[in-house]
């Protein structure tokens, strides 16, 4: 097996760069997604310290991050449909009425 | 616990009513629901009782918040009913609230960081969904869409952090939790990992500065689902940051207790300094509710042991908000979206009154609830020697007297020359208010048994 | 063995997640990230959680990412027309994300404390273990998620469905 | 003839009944009325005085009457009470006796005047607290009186408001008194601090007890009290000016009576004096410097007022001299010869006035001598008097003057000689220039001149006679006489005289000096007869050249209006500029810069919140970054 | 008895809003004579100083109600009820809800009556800000020109000196042992028992709290504005009773409460007062208008009180609680006079008038003996105090009472200058058509001249209400310095 700090390590990066992809990205889509992948790279991580720590504590918590983030998409893609039915268009940055 | 089982139940029967056509009904069904989830809670207080496996404990102050978030839902519910008065979703926004209280409740009562996660974001969607739930504003549309990518980035920092701390403790019990960070050996990656979690917390309670969605959220969302945010979800939020960083994390305080002590001073001066150049009440009181956190964490880093007084705090904060929020609904019924309260006085003088006798209380003039509540802070944060951070509290609650007092201003401006609609408000509801404002004013006055109520001594 | 594997995973993992991130059309996006979500289930497997690999791929590959594209050929958005940010925004994000990972990186102290815990006699990925420590401990939780599964498939039709009266769309704001 | 103690009250009270009583009714009573009420009650006030003074002065004990306490706090404790002394008795007597005969002079001169019963209620009021002043037993009470004083000073000479210059005066008046009171309530201060009371006689007793720094502070800042109250250097320049108001209290109020208080007060205090040469060497230069000053200005002024006014004021310089030497008697000698002849002289002025129905400038008068036959002989009595000639009063108290003044310094006494000398020859200068020569045209133009009325000409014909022989009170020894007011106030000024013993100058030397006084005078005498009389000399017309030292005296020296822009102007400039620049551009700019730099923080900071989730999401993993970033740099640290 | 004082106005305040204006103001005036009488009935009997509620209030906090009278407080009550009667009967609103201003204006009362009376420094607090309410809404509804900025800087000015004093009592009361109290005794205990330094932030954090509403230089700026934009009646309740707070406050919770703090910083302070009595008396002037010279007059006075008690000296002390009263009673009366002037004939800046004397001889005259009073002639009660405060401050330090004394000057240059302008020369077409007092305004301002006077000659039976109290605390503050570390 390998030691949990490369776990680590590549869990870390996967995360970066789903913030990377959120920082950079102006396609609200693109953005779920790459929101997903930091989700998975937390996932990730937390099967890792299961194994290591042989607890399955670890794994459940898995599950219950997989059933959110299928609600989270689930719901943001219907606030995306929605803004989308008015805005017609995903860009992120389109929205900006409410400031100050 | 029996008020959770029942505001859940309570949940599954409103979609219910749906079905069995009792639309009619769904309001009294709701709000006696509430009451009884209420008295539930009351009978549970002092039990100290775990549940499923140390899942949520109902300990004092898990009650006492449950308690008020279950009180203020309730005022909430009945001072804004028009809001579910629409025809098709009703029975779907009854549910939102429902659901989205229970996660209030969990999040308040947890004891396991899955409580924690789940409890946030059973709340959390139900707010993006009713933050977006009038459908064809651009604004709401807009306000649903930030909700949620910055909840759920933020969730995302939230989960790593709990992930971190889950490998150095083993554990998710914040029991646990704190018995091994209190024993020390614990691997140092702990540490970003708490602070990941203290970042996704601050988040949830709008502390600056990762405060930005809070006033375009607060400001865009239904003015009812605003007041909502503002008074049940940031108890909540509070709860939860409270029992996180008071009981689990409070072994390692000294990791994390400068960044509080800085997002303290940024989010006591910068949300009031930036509320005193809003036009619209709406916004400003989204401010003003990132205002609020910073006496709030005030209290918390000045003694995080017991929660009367975030409790008190809130409730306090949360009964005058209540009030503001329903003047706005009042004035946006006549005027439209975005009505000012210009001349409120002479077109209303109850509603006037009351939205004065708030603000001053939000304000805190004594002898209103506000005030007895920011004095203690006041006090904490000199007792705890934190008595610069005491002087920027005071500094910032003048600042907040500024634009409270603008308002007042405006409300009793008699130059108010151009003609406006009516303002009629129907009897129940300025009865309620007036309650509400009673309320304000007792809880200021004899603040001592809800005190001790708070704390326990009863 | 295993060390060429979670090399080899890794690699495509964090490639194919790079270029989640930087392929102009959302439809590539999706492909890549169905090709993360699959290295990570390969991760799974090498960490025995195979019961958690199987969870992992229906979900996210099978639902979440039908959903995705679902939503993506719906909306029409198969095209390249994004508006890009800036590159003074692309240097920075890139800045800030590479300096999140070093920090995250850096702080990582005491890991060398974590000694792995000898594997029992029965792996704890299994799905008895599993179903076991889900359905004592995590009861509660798991009641929970159906909860919100339930608020976020109430919330997702009330949003999602058009309403009679709101075809045109309004704006309270010039 | 002893007076019980409790009688003293009764002397202030009568006027205080009589005030309170026409000023309640001021709109009710008739004009015949006030005079009875208001002349009654001074002249009940007058017999009560020559009561208390046959006893005081027939070796009667000083009698003291506490009425009641009036400030009390802590140790200090004050009663409001009155003590008599023969010198309070001749103050009394000068107050009373004086004043009864102004108050019937007023009858005659202010009848028909619109204002008629509030000026006798305004006069009454002035008795009251002129009788308060000097019957106080405490300087506190005294300075009650004092002010009050100051305040019917005030109310008298702006009397006829509707003339703004008028309420200048009478606004510069009680400005420029209220500059000594300073001084003198804090020297009053002083003393309650360092002798625990203020009642006077027990601070005489214990003065010796005290050290001399003290003493010459307090009695410099009660001695600014005086320079304010008597019209001294350098604040003497409202006495002139208050001659805005009618005659009659141009007489009582700013000759005979108010502006002695000053010397009053300093001789009462002549203890503390005396134990502080320092600030009596200041009072007498002082003191003769506004002698020789304001008879020069007198010199070359043409209203008729103005003259006397000045000569007032040279007067009283004369006396401070007398104080300041140590000649308490002779100072108090010369106050009550001059009350008489002042006033008289006042009186006959306004007698001149009245006839001629306003007209006060002399260069419109001449030749009332034969229309005006009682004025002219009462003026010319009080000229003779004033100018010290024999056997009037102003000879005898006048040389008391100079040989005390010769005594302590032979440059003194010719600086008093100076002044004197001019006295004389302006006061025959404005006798000739009115009763003398050709009428002009101030009195060709008045058709039927009347002498004074019968309740002007009885105060006038008393006064003269008392300018005639009020000398012989103190006729000095070597005239063969026994100076018996000296005498009665020897007591008093037991204690000084004890400190600084009068080195009395005898025999010939006396003779010699009084003799080149006398020459002196009769010389200007004659030269203000060739002058005005024979040459017919008319003062120069305003705006006609005049030669320097004559327009500066002229224009007296310009003294207002070096006040004017030293003080006023610069006063009121910085009150504005303060307004302007401190109040207005500092403080109040400052206090909203704070209220703006809210605003405008907010203003800038809410520019933050753009409103663009992007930069939101940045801002946040800038938050994270550093939180994270300031831990990393304490676990490498 | 100390109890109803409060109560009576405060019941009156909540029943007049519902009345019609005409019997809103009987009422009002019904309840402060009642309130008079029964204040005067204290004075009369003996229990004047001995009348003390104290009842628990927030126990869990250490806070009680507690109210007592001593000399001091007695005086202030006594003021305050005295006043109230004449402030409403010199009361004339007409627009916006006049009930509701008697409503406030009895409201107010309570609140002063309970910061005069509180021993509870929480307490004392409340009642503290509670007068700010009713007077910043009687500034706002009812003012004039410009009242919304004014008023809010007002409140902010006041309320910012208050909440420091609120954090410094905070920490005074955290230093009392065991479970905390607010009880004045013992903040005075704990007080004394701190190191100098925090004495000395205390004392200017509590000095800043009452020179902003007394107010002393430079921390006035609020108040010439406020003064000329309230209505004349908000005026008098700011001038004649509520800046009283501040030199109460002074007097009863600065001076015994940081005894070392005064010791090191009360001469910075003082010469601060004494710096704002001659500004304050040097820009009155030049001023133009009358409310605003009236303001800079006040604050000259007051600050003569402030820099007075800061002596702790008995004299001091008595003088300055005297000085309070009569300031009271003399500046309602200036104020009133000027709402009779403005009542009759609109004008801006003082020289608009003129010739009042011709018109309205009594008017005059009674502007004539409420000036004399000001500028503190003898005989008047003006002049106790400020002899009393004066000399104080001579005994401290000559300088210091010397140049305070120069206001005495000053003084009596602007408010002869006011009078002549106004009341003297010609007659301006303003003045033309005015008509003299009318026996009900005679009714109110003749006997607040007679009691002017009368408090002039015989001040003793008000000087010896305080002299106990002025004594103890003087002594009570000697004996607390050796028990600083």
């Amino acid at each position: 097996m390998m030691p949990v700090t490369h776990y680590i390590w590549l869990s870390l990066a996967l995360f970066s760069i789903g913030v990377l992809g959120v920082l950079f990205r102006r396609n609200a889509i693109v953005i779920f997604m790459c929101i997903e992948l930091m989700l998975n790279a937390v996932n990730l991580l937390m099967v890792a310290f299961s194994t290591y720590l042989q607890d399955a504590a670890g794994q459940i918590f898995v599950f219950f991050i997989m059933a959110v983030a299928a609600a989270e998409v689930a719901v943001g893609l219907a606030i995306l449909i929605i803004m989308y039915r008015n805005t017609r268009t995903t860009d992120i940055d389109v929205l900006n009425r409410l400031k100050w | 616990m029996n008020a959770l089982y029942i505001i859940c139940g309570l949940g599954f029967a409103a979609l219910l009513t749906e079905v069995f056509s009792l639309r009619k009904a769904l309001q009294g069904i709701v709000l006696s629901g509430l009451v009884i989830a209420f008295v539930a809670a009351i009978m549970d207080w002092h039990t100290d009782q775990a549940y499923f496996n140390n899942m949520v404990l109902f300990d004092q102050g898990a009650m006492t918040f449950t308690l008020l978030l279950i009180l203020v839902t309730t005022i909430w519910f009945w001072i804004n009913r028009d809001y579910f008065e629409d025809q098709l979703h009703q029975t779907d926004r009854s549910a939102l609230i429902l659901f989205s209280l229970s996660g209030g409740v969990m999040m308040s009562a947890y004891h396991n960081m899955a409580m924690l996660f789940l409890g946030i974001e059973v709340l959390s969607i139900s707010m993006y969904v009713l933050a977006g739930s009038r459908k064809e504003s651009l604004l709401s549309n807009e306000s649903a869409f930030k909700y949620f990518i910055m909840g759920s980035f933020a969730t995302g920092f939230l989960l790593m952090g709990i992930a971190l701390v889950y490998g150095a403790t083993g554990t998710f019990d914040i029991g646990t939790l704190a018995a091994k960070l209190g024993e020390g050996h614990v691997p140092g990656f702990v540490y970003p990992g708490i602070l990941l979690i203290l970042v996704g917390m601050l988040f949830k309670i709008s502390a600056v500065p990762f405060h930005f969605w809070a006033p375009d959220v607060y400001d865009g969302a239904p003015v009812p689902i605003t007041a909502y945010m503002a008074t049940v979800v940031k108890t909540a939020a509070v709860a939860a940051f409270w029992r996180m960083f008071a009981i689990g994390l409070g072994s390692s305080k000294p990791n994390w207790i400068h960044a509080v002590e800085i997002v303290t001073i940024l989010t006591l001066v910068i949300p009031s300094l930036i509320a005193v150049y809003q036009t619209s009440l709406k916004r400003l009181m989204a401010w003003s509710s990132v205002g609020q956190i910073g006496y709030l964490l005030l209290a918390f880093i000045s003694q995080p042991t017991g929660t009367a007084l975030p409790v008190y705090y809130l409730l306090a904060y949360g009964m005058a908000s209540l009030i503001a929020f329903a003047v706005v609904v009042e004035v946006e019924k006549a005027d439209g979206p975005g009505a000012g309260v210009n001349g409120l006085f002479k077109r209303h003088t109850g509603l006037g009154v009351l939205l004065t006798l708030s603000l001053l209380s939000l304000a805190g003039i004594p002898p209103l609830a506000g005030f007895m509540a920011k004095y203690q802070v006041l006090v904490s944060a000199v007792q705890a020697q934190y008595t610069g951070l005491a002087l920027v509290a005071v500094l910032s609650s003048l600042i907040g007297v500024f634009y409270y007092l603008r308002v007042i201003v405006l409300v009793f401006n008699s130059n108010h020359s151009q003609q406006v609609a009516s303002l009629k408000v129907s009897r129940h509801r300025l009865v309620l208010l007036i309650l509400l404002a009673a309320l304000i004013l007792i809880t200021g006055l004899l603040p001592d048994s809800l005190l001790s109520l708070l704390s326990g001594d009863f | 063995m295993t060390g060429y594997l979670f090399y080899f995973l890794s690699f495509v993992a964090v490639i194919s997640a790079l270029l989640v991130v930087s392929s102009r059309n959302p439809v590539y996006s999706v492909l890549y990230l169905i090709v993360t979500f699959f290295a990570i289930a390969g991760h799974y497997v090498l960490l025995d959680a195979q019961f958690l690999a199987a969870v992992h791929v229906i979900v996210y590959a099978g639902a979440i990412m039908v959903l995705f594209l679902y939503v993506i050929m719906m909306l029409n958005l198969n095209t390249e027309a994004e508006q890009h940010k800036t590159n003074t925004l692309k240097i920075t994000a890139t800045v800030a994300a590479g300096l999140l990972l070093v920090i995250l990186v850096g702080s990582l102290r005491g890991v060398e404390q974590l000694t792995p815990v000898a594997a029992g006699q029965e792996p704890i990925g299994t799905v008895k273990n599993l179903g076991i420590v889900l359905f004592r401990d995590f009861l509660m939780p798991f009641e929970v998620a159906s909860l919100l599964l339930l608020a976020a498939m109430i919330g997702a039709v009330m949003l999602g469905k058009s309403d009679p009266t709101a075809e045109t769309p309004k704006s309270d704001m010039p | 003839m002893v007076i019980g103690n409790g009688l003293l009250v009764w002397i202030p009270l009568w006027p205080l009944l009589g005030f309170v009583v026409v000023a309640l009714l001021v709109k009710r009573l008739s004009h015949a009325q006030v005079t009875w009420i208001a002349c009654g009650s001074v002249a009940l006030a007058f017999t009560l005085s020559v009561i208390l003074a046959v006893g005081q002065f027939t070796g009667g004990a000083p009698i003291k009457q506490n009425l009641y306490t009036w400030i009390q706090s802590g140790n200090f404790s004050l009663e409001f009470s009155f003590a008599a002394d023969p010198l309070t008795a001749v103050m009394l007597l000068i107050i009373t006796g004086v004043g009864l005969l102004i108050h019937i002079y007023s009858v005659g001169y202010m009848h028909g005047d619109d204002g008629f019963n509030k000026f006798f209620a305004y006069l009454n009021l002035f008795i009251f607290f002129m009788l308060l002043l000097v019957l106080g037993s405490n300087y506190l009470v005294m300075f009650a009186g004092w002010e009050g004083v100051g305040l019917c000073s005030y109310l008298l000479i702006g009397f006829w408001f509707k003339h703004p210059s008028y309420n200048q005066a009478a606004n510069k008046a009680f400005i420029m008194n209220r500059i000594g009171d300073l001084g003198l309530i804090l020297g009053v201060m002083l003393i309650a601090i360092n002798f625990g009371t203020l009642d006077m006689a027990t601070v005489a007793n214990k003065a010796a007890a005290m050290d001399t720094p003290t003493l010459t502070i307090i009695t410099f800042l009660l001695f600014v009290g005086a320079m304010g109250k008597s019209a001294q250097i350098p604040l003497f320049t409202w006495l002139p000016d208050a001659m805005a108001g009618p005659t009659p209290v141009s007489a009582l109020i700013h000759a005979a009576t108010m502006v002695t208080a000053g010397i009053y007060m300093i001789a009462r205090n002549n203890v503390l004096y005396s134990l502080s040469p320092v600030t009596m060497m200041l009072v007498v230069v002082v003191g003769l410097a506004t002698s020789i000053f304001a008879a020069s200005i007198a010199i070359t002024q043409n209203d008729i007022k103005k003259v006397l006014a000045y000569s007032t004021v040279s007067q009283l310089g004369l006396m401070f001299v007398a104080l300041g030497v140590g000649a308490f008697d002779a100072g108090i000698f010369h106050m009550g010869t001059h009350a008489f002849f002042k006033a008289l002289l006042f009186l006959a002025a306004g007698s001149v006035i009245h006839s001629l129905h306003g007209e006060q400038d002399i260069r419109k008068m001449g030749g009332l001598k034969s229309s005006l036959k009682l004025t002219h002989a009462t003026f010319l009595i009080g000229v003779l008097a004033i100018s010290g000639i024999p056997p009037f009063a102003g000879f005898f108290s006048k040389d008391e003057i100079l040989v005390a003044a010769f005594d302590y310094s032979p440059w003194i006494w010719a600086g008093a000689l100076l002044a004197s000398w001019m006295t004389v020859f302006y006061m025959f200068r404005l006798l000739f220039l009115v009763f003398y020569g050709e009428p002009r045209q101030g009195v060709t133009r008045i058709t039927h001149l009347h002498d004074a009325p019968q309740t002007m000409a009885i105060p006038l014909i008393i006064l003269a006679f008392f300018s005639v022989v009020a000398g012989f009170f103190n006729l000095p020894e070597l005239l063969g006489g026994s100076p018996w007011l000296a005498h009665q106030l020897t007591p008093l000024f037991e204690l000084a005289s004890r400190l600084n013993p009068p080195a009395h100058t005898e025999g010939i030397e006396e003779y010699i000096l009084m003799s080149v006084v006398l020459l002196g005078s009769i010389s200007l005498i004659v030269i203000a007869h060739q002058r005005y009389v024979t040459r017919k000399n008319i003062p120069a017309k305003d705006g006609q050249i005049r030669g320097l030292a004559h327009e500066m005296s002229y224009q007296k020296y310009y003294v207002d209006e070096l006040y004017e822009t030293m003080v006023v102007r610069p006063l009121f400039w910085v009150s504005s500029t303060t307004n302007r620049w401190i109040e207005v551009g500092g403080i109040n700019t400052m206090v909203n810069g704070i209220g703006e730099g809210v605003v405008g923080a907010g203003k800038l900071l809410r520019r933050v919140q753009t409103g663009s989730i992007g930069y939101y999401l940045f801002i946040m993993v800038g938050g994270i970054l550093a939180i994270l970033a300031a831990h990393y740099w304490t676990i490498v640290n | 008895m100390i109890i109803l004082l409060l109560i009576i106005p405060l019941l009156t305040s909540l029943v007049v809003v519902l009345l019609s204006p005409e019997k809103a103001r009987n009422a009002a005036l019904a309840s402060s004579m009642v309130n008079l009488l029964l204040t005067l009935g204290m004075l009369v009997g003996q229990d004047g100083t001995s009348a003390t509620v104290d009842v628990q209030w927030i126990p869990s906090l250490g806070i009680r109600f507690s109210l007592a009278m001593d000399g001091i407080s007695f005086l202030m009550v006594l003021l305050t009820n005295l006043m109230m009667p004449f402030i409403i009967g010199s009361t004339d609103i007409d627009k916006n809800y006049p009930s509701s201003f008697y409503s406030l204006l009895l409201f107010m009362q309570m609140g002063l009556l309970g910061v005069f009376t509180a021993q509870d420094g929480f307490l004392f607090y409340v009642f503290w800000e509670l007068t700010l309410i009713p007077i910043w809404f009687i500034c706002l509804i009812w003012g004039g020109e410009n009242r919304a900025e004014i008023t809010l800087k007002f409140f902010l000015y006041t309320l910012t000196g208050s909440l420091l004093m609120l954090v410094a009592l905070i920490d005074v009361y955290l230093n009392t042992p065991g479970n905390h109290s607010f009880q004045l005794a013992d903040l005075i205990t704990a007080g004394a028992r701190l190191d100098e330094v925090e004495q000395g932030l205390i004392f200017w954090a509590l000095f800043l709290a009452f020179a902003i509403k007394i107010p002393i230089f430079p921390f006035h700026s609020w108040q010439p504005d406020t003064y000329s934009s309230a209505p004349t009646t908000g005026t008098m309740m700011l001038s004649a009773l509520m800046l009283k707070m501040g030199t109460y406050g002074l007097i009863r919770w600065l001076l015994p409460l940081v005894p070392v703090g005064v010791q090191m910083w009360g001469n910075v302070a003082m010469v601060m007062a004494v710096i704002g009595i001659l500004y304050a008396a040097g820009l009155a002037l030049t001023q133009k208008e009358f409310k605003r010279l009236l303001a800079y007059s006040s604050m000259s006075h007051v600050g003569l009180i402030a820099a007075g008690s800061l002596t702790v000296s008995t004299m001091g002390i008595q003088g300055a609680v005297f000085q309070m009263f009569s300031h009271g009673l003399i500046v309602f009366g200036l104020f009133y006079v000027v709402h009779l002037i403005s009542k009759r004939a609109s004008f801006k800046t003082l020289q608009d008038l003129g010739g009042l004397r011709n018109t309205a001889p009594q008017l005059a005259t009674s502007f004539l003996l409420l000036i004399l009073g000001s500028i503190a002639l003898p005989l008047t009660s003006g002049f106790v105090g400020e002899y009393l405060l004066i000399s104080a401050l001579v005994k401290h330090n000559f300088w210091i009472g010397a140049a305070a004394g120069i206001s005495i000057i000053l003084g009596a240059v602007y408010m002869l200058r006011t009078f002549q302008i106004t009341m003297s020369g010609d007659v301006t077409s303003v003045a033309q058509h005015f008509s003299d007092l009318t026996t009900s305004e005679k009714l109110i301002l003749y006997p607040v001249i007679g009691l002017i006077l009368l408090l002039g000659v015989f001040p003793a039976p008000l000087l010896s209400i305080t002299e106990s109290v002025a004594n103890q605390i003087v002594v009570q503050s000697g004996n607390l310095i050796n028990l600083t570390p």
